[in-house]
Parts: C-alpha cells; structure tokens; sequence
C-alpha cells in the first residue's frame, strides 16, 4: 500500500503509522458530557468504502495526515495534512 | 584536569570499502536544527539566504553554499550543517552538532546497496544531488542526500551508528558477492 | 447419523453410498423465534447451544456466503485459555472445557489438539508480566507453568538462544494449550444444529432490520423477510454494517490480519509457540505446513488481504526467533475482518432495542471463543441474563470506564492493540 | 532418455550430481527433472496421502510430484521443484516422504487401505477413547504429514531484500511479454521484465515455433539482448512475482545463488518489493491434465511438458510415447516426437471430429480409460468408441487444455470469468487496479496473437502514461487456432486423480457433494483439492468441473475459488531477510556503552537501548552482591548512572507553556525559568501515557523529559497535540535526546564530585532541588539539573554526546576517590522502589492518575488531553486497585513480581483477587523485601495484613500494606 504524502509525495505504508478515523480532529469540549465523549473515543461507522483516516509519516516528515481511503478495495483517493483540515 | 576528548559516532567503525562502494565516517562539523515559529518561515529563510547565502529548502531539497548547507528533514524543520547558526529571532534553534552520525556512502554500486534498505526510489534520474529525503533505512528512521552522481549523504541517530553500519555493510556484501 | 470408525470401515466397504449430507438446505420460513445473523463459527455454536441447552430449536442462521466461511475458516486455529484480566479469564477458562468434551459433544472430529502453548519473554520485566498472568490463570483453575530459560531450551530447542536481538529469558508454558482444525469446528456445530432442528440458510444476506416500537419483529433478506421474536448479531467483522440497519453505531473497527502457511513438512515444531517481541506465533498443522500470524495489517479494511509491511515483519520475526524455519516456503497468506473493539475484548449484550442482542469484538482471539461465546450468547438470547462467565462483556463499559478490558495495556481505544 | 542432437544447449559439459545418493550426470543447461528423465528416472516422489508412486509431470514450477529435497546440514532445502532447480556440479538431490525409499516405500500401505481414506475420514472418527487423540491418533497422523523435512539447524545461508521501482513492470518473458517490454523500452519508459525462468522467452524456449523467420528462441534471445542493452530496461530473470499488493506494489522472489554451487556470502534469494505504475502481465497459460483412471503413473505427463523436455533440453521420458487430448494444440507434441525420432504409440483425442496433422495413428473421439505399470506406465487402454483397444507405451502426453496464469489478477479478490470458447477462467478488466494481462494469460493462445497483444496491451499502458509507442510492427508467427471441447474426468474403474499430491480424486468430490459440501469452498477444504504446493494450478478447473456436474449446476454458477498470494511459495528466510541474529531490530547504544562492557556490566535492553544491568566486582558470586553494594554507595557516598536514554524533547514558541498545559495533567506555565516540574501526562482515554520531568530553560524554552521506552510514542503524541488538536498554538519541538549525553550523579557526596568536574563549582544557592540550567563541565558547555530518581541528593548532568565517553570516565574516576563508582538498572531500580517511584510496570496502561494516588495532580483549572475521559465513574470508584506498598510481616518472608494479593484466610482464586504486584526488591537500606502492587481499595487499606501468593514460583507470604514511599518520606536527603 502506498499513502500519498502532500509533503514527502508517495511512499510505502511502512513509513507510516495508522491512528484510525478522523473523527479525532473533532474533539468535544470538556463539558461536552459522557455520551459526546464516548461517541468521540469509542463509536465509529466503520463504513466499508469511504472513509476518512488519520496516518502519521513517522519514518518520513512527522505529517498528521488525512488520508480518503476504501476500505473495500484499499484504494487511496487523497490525502492531506491534518493540520490544515483541523484549523 | 584534561579536557574532555571528543569522540565521533563511528569512531573504528568505518571506513570500509566492500566491492564496489566505500562507506566512510563525515564530519559535518555545526548542525543546527531550524524550526520556523508560526507565520516565520519567510523571514527565517531571508535571514539565512542574507546571513548564509541558503534559504530555507523545499520538502525533499538541500542547498549548498562555500560549506553552509541547509537538509530538510521534515515538516517544518531542516539542519543547517557546516556552519554556526545566525541569529533567528523567528525561529527556534536546536544545537544537533551530536546528535546525527553522518556517513557517505560512494561508488558504482551505492544506490544497489541502498535499494536494499531504503523503500524510496533513488535512482539518479529522479533522486538528483541535493535531492534529499527523510525515510527509513532497515529499520531506522533516516536523513539520505544525494551529494554526487555516485554519493549519498546518511545520517541516522548517534546511537544506532554501530547498527548503521552492520546494515550498510550487510547489504554491501550481498551487493558485491553476485558479482 | 452417527460418525464413528466403525461406520468409515463399513461405507469404505460399501463405496461410501450411505453417507447423508451433513446438513439439510432448507429454504427459509416466514417465522422463527430467533434468528441468527451469521453462519459463522460463532453464529453456528449459538443456534448449536440454543438447541442443545435450551430446547429452542425454531431457529435460523442466516448466512450471507457459505457455512463457516468467515473467521472460522481462516485463522491461526490456536486454542487457549491463558488470559489475566477479570472477564476474560473467566470466559476462556469456560471455552477451554467445552473445548476439552468437543468431540464426543458434537460427534465430530474437530481434531482439538492439546499440545501446549509457550509465550516467551525475553526481559525481566516481561517475566513479571507472564507471572502475574500465569497466576491469574491458576487462580482461575486453568493450568500455568513458568519456564526458565533452559525449560524453554528443553521444549523448543530449535530456537535461536544465542545470537539473537532479544534473548529468551523463559516462558510461560500453558499445557492446555492447542490448536484444532477450524473448518470442522464449523461444520461440526452446523450439523449438530441442523441435526436438533436449527434451520442454517446459505446465501441469505440479511438486508434490514425491522422495529417496531423499539423492539425488533424480524429481518429483511435477500430471500425475502423473515419474522422473529429475537435477533442475535454475530457477524465479527460485519458487526458495524448489520448494526447500522438497527441505527446502532458499535464501538467497533474492521481491522486485517494476515496469517500464513507452508508447504507441508515432516514435524518439526509441536506446541504452539509465540514470541514476546514482535507479535508473531505459530504452529504446525497435522498436514505439516507451519501456521503462523502475527500482528494486524494496522488500517481498517473489509478487504480480506493484506500488504507486504506486516508480512515481512512477521518472517522477521520468525527469522529473528527460530531460524531453522528459514527454508520453509510460504504457500499461502490470507486475511481475515476483524472486528476490533477499543480495549481489545468482546462484547455479548442486549442492546437499545428489546428482542435484539449482539456478540461481536472478538477482535484477533475468536476461535478459541467459539464454543463459550456461542454458549453464553445462546443463555443471553434464550433466558435474557447474562451468562456467569461473559457477564463483564458490557457494551457500556467504554462510556462508564467501568470493567474495561485492555489486557494489552496499550489504551482502551482504538487503533492501538 | 537423452536425444542426441535435440535442445537448446549443445554442449558436451557433462554435470555430476546425486538422485538419493546415487551418482548420475547432466548436461548442462539442464533443470533437476531434464537431468532424471535423461537419465530414465521414473519414480522420484511419493504422493502425500497414499504414498502413490509419482513421476513428473510438468516442466515447471507448478510441478505437484516431483519435490525433492536439495542439500543436507544446514544447507537442507525441502520441497524444491526439480522442474524448476537447475543442475549443477554435484547438486544433491533426494526423494521425499518415503520410507525406506523411493522405490519401497512400507506407507504405500496407505494406499491399500484407501477405500476408508475417503476425503474427510478424518472428522468422522477417532473420537473415541477421548483421550487417545493426543496420544496415539494424532501422533501417528503427524508422523505420516509433511513432505520434506527441515534440517532443525540455525539456518547459515544469506538472503536478501530489496526495492525497485519502475513505470512498466511486465510480468512474464514469453512472447507476448517480450514484445510488451520491448514495446515499452523502446518508448522511453522505465521498464523491468521479469521471468521465474532463467532464460527469457517462455514457451517460444520449448516449442519449435518461428517468430519473425528465426527459431523462437533465437528470437527471444535477441529482443533480450536488445532489453538487456537499453539503460531504461532491467532485466529480473529467475524472479517470480509473487504477489500483487496495493497502489502497483509487487513481491518478487528471485533466485540468486541456488543454481550453481555454494559460493558463501552470496544470497540464495532475494525478495523484491516492485512499486510500478503499471504492470502487464503476461504469465502465460498452465496445461491441464486429464482425471482419467489411473492417470498418476510415473510416466504420464503434460503434453505441454513433453515438448518442453524434447525441444529445449533433448530428453524424452519414454521410447514408445502416447497422446491424449482434447484440442489441436497438443497434436504438435506427435509432430516434435516423430520428428526426433520417436515413436509415436498412438494419439487419443476425445473430439470426434478430430484431425490427423501428420502421421501418426489417431483415435479420433476415444478415451484413455486404465492405465498399467505401477512404478512407470506400460500400456494404456483405450476406449475408441467402438471397442477397446490396448496402447502399449512407457509415456503418455496429456492435455485438457490449458489455464490461463490469471492467479495475480485474483490476488485483491477479484474472481476470474469463465469462457465457453476457450473453457477457461479468463482475467475480467481491472481486477488489479493498474495490471493490464496479456497473451495466454487472457486466452490468446496462438503465438501471433500473443505478440500482437503485448504490443497492444503495451501501447495502451503507454498512452495512459503519458508516452507514444515508436514502433508498433508485430513479428510474424504461427497463428493456429486453439479448438477444445470439453474432457474433465473420464469414466471407468479406477481412481481418477484431480490433485496429484494430495491425493484428491473425483470420487472425493462426488462425495463431497454428496455430503452437502457444495459451495467450491467446502469442497476445496473437505477434499484438499487445491490445498497442495501447487495451490491448485494443476487440480482447480477439472474439480470444479467434477463438482459442477454433481451438483447439477453449470461452472459459472458452480464458482470458483480464489487465489491468495504468493504465487510460488516463497521461503521464509527470503521475506525475512536481514532479520535472523540480531537484525530484527536497530541497537541504540549510549555514549558508556563499551565503558560499561569492559567493567564487566551485563547489557539489558530497554525501548531498544543497551544499559548495564550491575557491575561486578571480582569478589562477587551474585548479582544481588553487586545490587546491594551499589544501592549502598548511592545511598552512603556517590554513584554514576548514564540517564541518555530517557527522551529529551526541545520545546519552543511563544505558547510553549500553553502547549505543555494542554498535554500534561498538571499546570507548567506557572513553573519559573530554572526550574524542573514532575509532569503526568494521560492517553486520550484517561489512562496514564507517561511521567518524566520538564526543565524551563527560558521563558518560551523548555526541555522535557520522557521515559526510555516512551519516547517515541510521546513524540508522536506530541505531535498529534500540536498538528491535530492545537494547531492554533505557536509551538515548535524536536528530539534533542542524542544530542546529548547524561549522566546522574547521586548521593550524599554528589555535590562534592561535582564541585571538581563543573567550572566555577556549584553553588548550593543556586542550585536547590528542582533547579536547572546551563554549565561548563571541564570547558564544554553543558547543562545542569537538580533531579533524583534515587531519592538521594542527586543531579544530571548533561554534555554534548562526543564527549560523553571522556565525561563518564572521569565521573568515575572521581568517584571511585570518594568511595562511589557506577551503578546500574538493578541498584537504580531498588532505590526507585524505595522511594516508591513509579515505572512502566506500574503505568503499564491500565493504570489511571487516580489509581497511582495522583488524582490530585489533574488540574480541574484547564483542559488538558484525557482528562474528561479519566473522569469516568469506573475509573474513580475506591474499589480501583490503587498502587500501595508491601512488606513482608516477617522481614524473612520473599516477595514475587506478578503475584496476586488475597486477604489474609481467603482461598487464593480468581474470585478472591484483591491485586497484585507489580515491582519487588530486596532492600540492603531496610533489610528485607519490598513491594509495589495494586490492591483493590488499598490506600484505605494500610496496616492491614494481605496475603501474597504466586503458584508459579510457590511462594506465600504475609504482607503489610503501607504507603508506597518506604524510604526517607520526607524527602530530606533529596533536598540536603
């Protein structure tokens, strides 16, 4: 598999580190109750074919990034820096 | 009392020279990490361009002048080698002079040996000199430029200098051993 | 009919001709009181359960392919009972004994082998962990052994003691350990249901829930609806999709793994051994190919394969550990959906909607599970508590912090077991 | 039988090798099989299941029989195709999975006993007594299984792994792959072609077919040469390609150094990691054979196989040969025979409506239905329609036609699509995004069409580059048409093998249908079919026809199996390569690493790095000796510790503090430049990640400090914080930890060395406990920073990393003068477990800030990472097992790490679990045991008396809980 990088271009998945959905860029207010909390850390849709993630090039630039994925077929449509999508 | 002797990471470690490559120890003298502070990143690389004669490189790129050069190495960092650091009020400046064991790599079967640790296309038509990149040789994480049609620049941890080399001369043999 | 080696000399004498098949084909009715989503190893052991335990025999499996051919047909086939944390060691301890009467129980020969297991560790502090767990399983009645460097020496002497990154400073050796052939453990529950009555249908994708007033009614299929009473969800790594037709979102994340086999070799590793550093284990089948996995592919796919990266890292690790495997030749590797819960353990629970239950999160560990999840899910669905042995396997404990069981201790979220 | 004159290397380089210890020879250029069948080899293996006696019966590497074993010692490499294995001086080869021999072997019993063998058997029986399965049945089923046999020794050879990248890999050096390379090449693009074969040209190298007017082979040798001469084009012979993989990734294996004598040093295999932007593949197309009764003997072959071993290696496998067939294809087999010479018994084509094309006696619409000749075939009997006729003959050439190599395009799930024309599964568009297939591998079975298809194919895969094809001339060729029709198993008494090596017969298959295994899966996994080192390449279609006919369904609605990676097997050490020893991972190694070697320090690992484990003295017989004195020195004098290890991050920017805010429980922008602050930081989850100190350097500077085995992970966590959750902060970092080489020096007499190695001493004003800042040690700028881990009076400090090893000597030697010395993990961590400091066996994950009694230091003024989930009520109930300490009641008794804790007349069962322990040391400063552990509501709890025990080591003793600080509760020693 290989992750299209905004900053380093493509590389080997093995550069990168995997932290799941990217729903952790939206992170409820401390006050946002346990139910709120919950949805954040726990639930997921776990769609099979879209979906957004969250990589890491740990072993390249230090990017958080947003990666467009399927996870039907393992088809990478896009990816972006984190940073830029979370500001 | 003595003075404190200055030991380099590959102290009789190298230099080695397996068929067709020679892997030798560099030193690089002052490497200073440069991170541009939020919004900076312009002013600091017109500070060096005017102090240093280099600017800030590009992701992927190094730039050299009479002995200053500048490596990126990442997300908004890059080393500024060869030189002391100027005064950079946007910028955070981290002294790194130890923290990097620096070797070259040269010879015909350079980019063959590092084909077989490095998962980035380095061939000389698209990895030119002063192309540089941050990826993983073996195991490691690893700073690679090319400095010449048959050299490269790698630079790895001090730590992992011992395992830098038994990597690089593993694959060096493998290398000169089909001939 | 009954399999015995009397009935095998008496049909290879006679052609075979009196073999039945093992289950019937039935098309499926309008109504049962409970339907199974799932003809997988744990779907089959429920309906196996409900019939046998509870007498509850108008019941469907509805299975979207074939019988059994999810999880329960690709894995690493090793059976344990060898967890620490309270809920887990429990529940496998329970598995483990309805493992150990299998055979006789099912009438089939699901080749339930008891070799042992062997966790290595290679530090001192990871012996203190293997102790504190070994401890926990005899505190569970379940059987531990910690081994020292030479016990593990006398064990396995075809691992690598010497020149190796990380040394082997003992094990834990779980005697009661093993492996057993997976594909039978399916087809042995599937014929015991369908032998007490249990209707197992093929190629039924189950395309809706139905609700009504918050409790369910049956289910919409591909061939056609189908009313029941109650409706269990066991579909591991499907868990999110069949969940969302009940407007349900899990705490769940389909994840790959990738397992390997061999070419067949005379034998050369007899227990089930696994390696403290590097997430790698293995075994040796009765055929003689080496079965081995290690960890997950590490992004969430419902593409039942894998990539090279974590192959690789598993061969490293087998080089690294037992290099006298090095000339056995890979034959195949394949990847199986697993339904990866935040702390790494299961859930078998009611849900917000009266008549409909779920039993999924079995993550990397559900083969072992098969008989005590299907057990314990078929006491939930039949009597509506939860069974003693799975009764911590909450779907509430990530919000209530409440019995998390993260026996990794890497967090109790996802993407990092 | 070797045909002077016939094949492509006419050299008189006899090679001698060994067939189970006998002496016997070669020609070169020759594989394994050539060689056996020159020299009239006929037995060379043993089926797996009945121990059949087996021949060969193909020319590559799908070969299902003849497996041998090459080599023996470490050098021993099981299940190698002789097909496949070129011969060279004195190559050992030896038969497999027989006993005694080949020849005899007793466990051919099995197949005596195989009317009760029946697929499945297995399942039905050998239940009973229930405990015999472990001791007698599977015992004896595990000693019959496997094939070849592993050596069991540490393996020896070299192997290697490596990257190439590439615009056009192409997959397959036949015609069609050749003509799509060159197509390729001569467009401008990077191209690599790679082929499993050691020479390029695929089936042109065993066929007598012209292209462009030469001999295929010289064809195929000059458009190689011309490949081989262009800069863009690599050339992969004796590579396979394996696997295809996400985004054009492609696993390859090649064989370097296993077709020529050992040359120690050089690889045998390396395996390639191949990025391509596209991939043709052009794999060609794999014979069937015929399931017709008793069609396994030695001696019957492909037809396919037959021409290979004729026309590139000039053997033939019998003097009398045979043919049985359902297409055109195979009658040239008749022809390339007869032309050499021999003697054609007879062609058995099961079309009616069949056609001679030469001279030989056809049976047109006949059958192959017995064979004889148990260790090689004698005659054959033929139904002709209208009689039997029997067909005397030593070799028979089979063809059910031929498959398609489409397993790559299946490896990402995609399921081929059967072809009434060719009655064959063919490759459907994109099932692997970026591979385009070409040639026989999509059904063009002529070789004119296979050369106008990868100059097709090419052109296409270079337009969507980007690129124009210079040349788009296809050579001429033959262009015969295929015509098939279908045979899949032919009735009569006997068993019909479908899978050779696994013994799997059509009567295997009814049963499975008849046992309601229907679905291709079930019977694949209830028969084995499929399931044998040729994965099914030879056995999947026929049974899936067999099945299909069963069931009373068409193939199409029957289905098919899938094909998962590799395509050949691919050995272990080839895919792990570099790992074996010590490679599987980097060693980090501080600056008094090979210092502490040479005082004799065991070297323990942790996150990677090497530290000293104690330092014995010569008088020393244990290392708790060693432990103890070095715990005294600290405590009484002075010790030396090397604390490099432990993550160092530099941390800038005008929000610097707001950052460290956010990601520790506690509050840092109130800490004042100069000073250190013990921070905690927590997983979003609420658990705790890490704990380590932070030192304010300046106002919008601050270095922290993380735990050894935690840096990498905080990094990255850091990371996350800064791009993901607060890029709104103005905050820069990066690791300064191999910048720098730290040392503790602690102990009473700590300030006293000290004062001899800074310049200008130190001041105890200026430095109280908790301070930090900037020094020159012996002329080098360094850093300073008053922190114990030990409890004692104690600082680091810190120079850059080169002159570490000069710095740690003279720390010694200086306190070797004031009765110190170094120290190692064992002593640092008895004196942590003293103090009741906590490590990663305590906040070992699951642990929260509220179980390690530091709830008090999550700040409820600010937000911070993991605080709103470590507010769960689970996590704060008193019933948590909360960290406390434990001692015995009888300074005697022994504490053990990862014991449980009961009370005190509580039988100890899982249900009566009150804890357990997570840290334990002998105390040379209190005399006796200590203990770190977790008890449910312990820190209520202290005084009470608790039981410890732990079943692995046999060891219960009484304990008294108490608070986790065991030594020096004030802390005066630390700030005297």
């Amino acid at each position: 598999m290989r992750i299209p990088c905004p900053i380093c271009g493509t590389r080997d998945r093995r550069e990168f580190y995997y932290q799941g959905a990217a729903e952790l860029l939206h992170r409820p207010a401390p006050d946002a109750g346990d139910a709120a909390w919950d949805d954040y850390l726990h639930n997921r849709d776990n769609p099979c074919g879209e979906t957004r993630d969250l990589w890491f090039h740990e072993a390249g630039c230090g990017a958080w990034l947003v990666v467009t994925r399927n996870t039907a077929t393992h088809e990478v449509m896009g990816a972006e820096l984190a940073e830029k999508v979370a500001s | 009392m003595a003075n404190l002797v200055a030991l380099s990471p590959c102290a009789g470690l190298l230099p080695q020279t397996i068929g067709a490559v020679t892997i030798a120890e560099v030193e690089p003298g002052r490497i200073t990490a440069i991170l541009p502070f939020k919004g900076q990143q312009k002013a600091v690389a017109e500070t060096l361009k005017t102090a240093l004669g280099v600017g800030f490189p590009a992701p992927g790129r190094s730039e050299a002048k009479a002995g200053a050069r500048m490596v990126w190495v990442g997300k908004g960092e890059a080393l500024l080698m060869g030189a002391d650091c100027p005064d950079l009020p946007g910028a955070a400046f981290v002294d790194q002079s130890d923290a990097w064991c620096v070797v070259e790599i040269a010879g015909e079967a350079a980019e063959d040996v590092l084909a077989r640790l490095v998962p980035v296309d380095l061939r000389a038509a698209v990895f030119k000199r002063g192309h540089t990149v941050k990826s993983l040789l073996g195991h490691m994480t690893a700073s690679i430029t090319r400095t010449g049609a048959n050299a490269f620049q790698i630079m790895v941890f001090r730590s992992m200098a011992e395992t830098l080399v038994e990597e690089l001369t593993h694959a060096a043999k493998g290398v000169a051993a089909r001939g | 009919m009954g399999y015995s080696g009397f009935r095998v000399l008496k049909e290879g004498l006679l052609g075979h001709k009196g073999w039945k098949p093992v289950w019937r084909d039935p098309d499926p009715r309008p109504e049962y009181d409970i339907v199974i989503i799932g003809g997988g190893g744990h779907g089959l052991s429920t309906a196996y359960y409900l019939a046998k335990e509870h007498g509850l025999t108008n019941v469907a499996v509805l299975e979207k392919g074939y019988i059994g051919g999810g999880n329960v047909g690709r894995n690493t086939t090793i059976v344990r009972a060898n967890y620490f944390l309270p809920g887990n060691s429990e529940f496998y301890s329970h598995s483990l004994k309805l493992w150990e009467s299998l055979e006789q129980d099912l009438n089939y020969n699901v080749m339930h082998s008891q070799r042992g297991l062997i966790n290595l560790f290679h530090s001192d502090g990871q012996r203190d962990a293997f102790a504190r767990r070994g401890n926990a399983m005899v505190n569970q009645g379940d059987d531990a052994i910690l081994l020292d460097r030479d016990g593990v020496r006398e064990h396995l002497p075809y691992l690598d003691f010497d020149n190796v990154r990380f040394p082997i400073y003992g094990g834990l050796y779980h005697p009661r350990g093993g492996t057993a052939r997976h594909d039978a453990v399916a087809w042995g529950y599937a014929r015991g249901a369908d032998q007490r009555g249990v209707d197992l249908i093929q190629n039924c994708e189950v395309t809706g829930i139905d609700i009504q007033n918050g409790k369910v009614t049956g289910v919409q299929t591909t061939r056609g609806a189908i009313r029941a009473k109650k409706v269990g969800i066991v579909v591991a790594g499907r868990s999110g999709q069949v969940a969302e037709m009940a407007g349900m979102r899990l705490p769940i994340e389909s994840h790959i793994l990738q397992a390997f086999v061999t070419e067949g070799l005379k034998p050369i590793i007899d227990h089930v051994v696994s390696f403290g550093m590097g997430h790698f284990y293995i075994s040796q089948s009765d055929k003689g190919g080496l079965v081995f996995g290690g960890d997950l592919d590490f992004y969430s796919s419902y593409a039942s394969r894998g990539n090279l990266p974590m192959a690789e890292h598993v061969m490293d690790a087998a080089m690294t550990l037992m290099p006298a495997i090095g000339k056995a030749k890979v034959l195949r590797s394949w990847g199986g959906i697993m339904d990866m819960t935040p702390d790494g353990s299961p859930i078998i629970d009611k849900t917000g909607t009266e008549g409909l239950f779920i039993d999924c999160g079995w993550c990397y560990g559900g083969f072992k599970a098969v008989p005590g999840s299907g057990f314990s899910f078929a006491h939930l669905m039949a009597t509506g508590r939860h069974h003693e042995p799975a009764a911590k396997f909450r779907l509430d404990r990530f919000r209530t912090g409440r019995g998390l069981m993260d026996e990794e201790g890497t967090g109790s979220q996802h993407n990092l077991h | 039988m070797r045909i002077e004159g016939r094949g492509l290397y006419q050299t008189n380089t006899s090679v001698p090798f060994t067939f189970d210890g006998e002496r016997l020879t070669g020609r070169e250029g020759d594989t394994l099989a050539a060689a056996l069948i020159a020299n009239d080899k006929r037995v060379v293996a043993r089926s797996f299941k009945y121990h059949r006696p087996r021949g060969i019966l193909t020319a590559g590497s799908e070969e299902p029989n003849a497996l041998v074993t090459i080599g023996h010692g470490p050098q021993q490499d099981p299940n190698v195709r002789a097909t496949v294995q070129e011969l060279y001086e004195g190559l050992e080869a030896r038969s497999q999975n027989a006993f005694p021999s080949v020849n005899f072997d007793l466990m051919a019993v099995n197949d005596l006993m195989s009317p009760f063998l029946g697929a499945g058997f297995y399942y039905k029986t050998f239940m009973w007594p229930k405990s015999f399965w472990e001791k007698l049945y599977e015992p004896i089923i595990r000693r019959a299984a496997g094939l070849g046999a592993l050596s069991g020794l540490t393996n020896e050879d070299s192997y290697e792994k490596a990257y190439a990248f590439c615009d056009v890999l192409v997959i397959g050096a036949g015609p069609a792959g050749l003509m799509a390379a060159l197509t390729a090449a001569r467009a401008g693009a990077d191209v690599i072609l790679a082929d499993e074969d050691s020479q390029m040209g695929g089936r042109l190298l065993a066929e007598t077919q012209e292209v462009d007017g030469k001999p295929g082979p010289v064809w195929a040798a000059e458009v190689a040469a011309e490949l081989a001469a262009m800069e863009n084009v690599r050339l992969m012979p004796r590579t396979a390609v394996t696997g295809a993989y996400d985004q054009g990734t492609y696993g390859a294996l090649e064989r370097v150094g296993q077709h020529h004598p050992h040359q120690p040093g050089k690889p045998l295999e390396c395996f390639w990691r191949i990025a391509a932007s596209r991939a043709i593949l052009c794999a060609g197309a794999l014979e069937r054979p015929v399931a017709f009764p008793n069609n396994d003997r030695p001696g019957i072959m492909t037809a396919g196989a037959v021409r290979a071993y004729l026309n590139r290696w000039g053997v033939v496998a019998g003097r009398k040969v045979a043919l049985f067939a359902n297409n055109d294809g195979a009658h040239r087999t008749a022809l390339d025979l007869m032309d050499a010479g021999i003697e054609v018994a007879a062609v058995i084509d099961s079309r009616a409506g069949a056609q001679a094309l030469g001279d030989y006696p056809l049976h047109a619409g006949a059958q192959v239905i017995g064979t004889k000749g148990r260790k090689g075939l004698e005659s054959l009997t033929v139904d002709t329609g209208s009689g039997r006729v029997r067909v005397a003959a030593d070799c028979l050439a089979m063809s059910g036609g031929w498959n398609p190599s489409v397993h790559l395009t299946c490896h990402m799930n995609g399921r081929p699509e059967w072809d009434a024309e060719t009655l064959s599964f063919l490759p459907r568009d994109g099932m692997v995004p970026g591979l385009t297939v070409a040639g026989a591998a999509r059904g063009q079975f002529s070789t004119a069409a296979c050369l106008a298809d990868g100059v097709r194919v090419a052109g296409d895969v270079l337009s969507e580059l980007g690129r124009t094809p210079a040349d788009n001339a296809v050579p001429d060729a033959e262009d015969r048409p295929y015509r098939i029709e279908e045979l899949w198993a032919v009735e009569g008494k006997g068993r019909k093998w479908l899978d050779f090596q696994n013994d799997v017969h059509v009567k295997d298959v009814r049963l499975a249908a008849q046992e309601n295994f229907r679905s291709v899966e079930h019977m694949k996994r209830y028969t084995t079919q499929g399931m044998a080192t040729d994965q099914g390449k030879n056995s999947n279609v026929a049974a899936l026809a067999v099945l299909a006919d069963a069931t009373g369904r068409s193939i199409p609605e029957t289905g098919t199996t899938t094909f998962r990676p590799p395509y050949t097997p691919v050995s272990i050490a080839a895919m792990g390569a570099g790992s074996q020893g010590e490679g599987f991972a980097p060693k980090r190694l501080t600056t008094s690493h090979h210092a502490s070697v040479d005082r004799g320090a065991p070297m323990i690992e942790a996150g990677l790095w090497y530290r000293p484990s104690y330092f014995p003295k010569p008088d020393e017989k244990t290392w708790l000796e060693a432990c103890n004195r070095e715990v005294k020195m600290v405590r009484n004098a002075v010790g030396i510790c090397d604390v490099s290890t432990l993550g160092k991050i530099d941390i800038q920017g005008s929000d610097a503090a707001a950052f460290l805010d956010f990601v520790y429980t506690n509050t840092f922008s109130t800490l004042k430049v100069g000073r250190v602050r013990y921070g905690l930081m927590l997983r979003e989850d609420g658990h705790v990640m890490d704990d380590g100190t932070t030192a304010r350097m300046g106002e919008n500077h601050f270095v922290m400090t993380t735990t050894t085995a935690a840096a990498g992970l905080v990094m990255r966590h850091l990371e996350w914080v800064s791009q993901a959750l607060r890029p709104d902060l103005d905050v820069v970092f990066t690791s300064a930890t191999e910048q720098w080489a730290q040392f503790a020096v602690a102990g009473p007499k700590s300030r006293e060395l000290l004062d001899a190695v800074v310049d200008g001493g130190i001041d105890p004003e200026a430095w109280p406990f908790m301070a930090c800042g900037e020094v020159d040690v012996m002329g080098v700028h360094g850093r300073l920073f008053r922190i114990s881990f030990s409890g004692e009076h104690a600082y680091e400090i810190a120079v850059p990393a080169r002159y570490g090893a000069a710095l740690y000597r003279v720390l010694l030697a200086q306190a070797e003068t004031m009765g110190g010395g170094a120290y190692g993990m064992e002593a640092l961590n008895v004196m942590r477990i003293e103090k009741g400091h906590i490590t990663h066996a305590e906040i070992h994950g699951r642990t929260t800030a509220f179980d390690i009694g530091f709830e008090g230091m999550v700040s409820k003024k600010k937000d911070c990472v993991g605080q709103s989930a470590s507010r769960r009520p689970g996590l704060l109930e008193d019933s948590r097992e909360q960290l406390v300490g434990l001692k015995p009641v009888d300074p005697a008794g022994q504490l053990t790490a990862g014991a449980h804790l009961f009370e005190e007349r509580a039988q100890p069962v899982r249900t009566n679990d009150h804890g357990y322990v997570t840290s334990v040391c002998h105390s040379p400063t209190l005399g006796h045991d200590l203990a770190l552990g977790f008890l449910a509501n312990g820190r209520a709890r202290y005084g009470e008396t608790i039981k410890l025990v732990d079943h692995l080591r046999g060891v219960t003793t009484l304990c008294e809980v108490c608070d986790p600080v065991f030594f020096d509760k004030e802390g005066g020693r630390v700030r005297g």
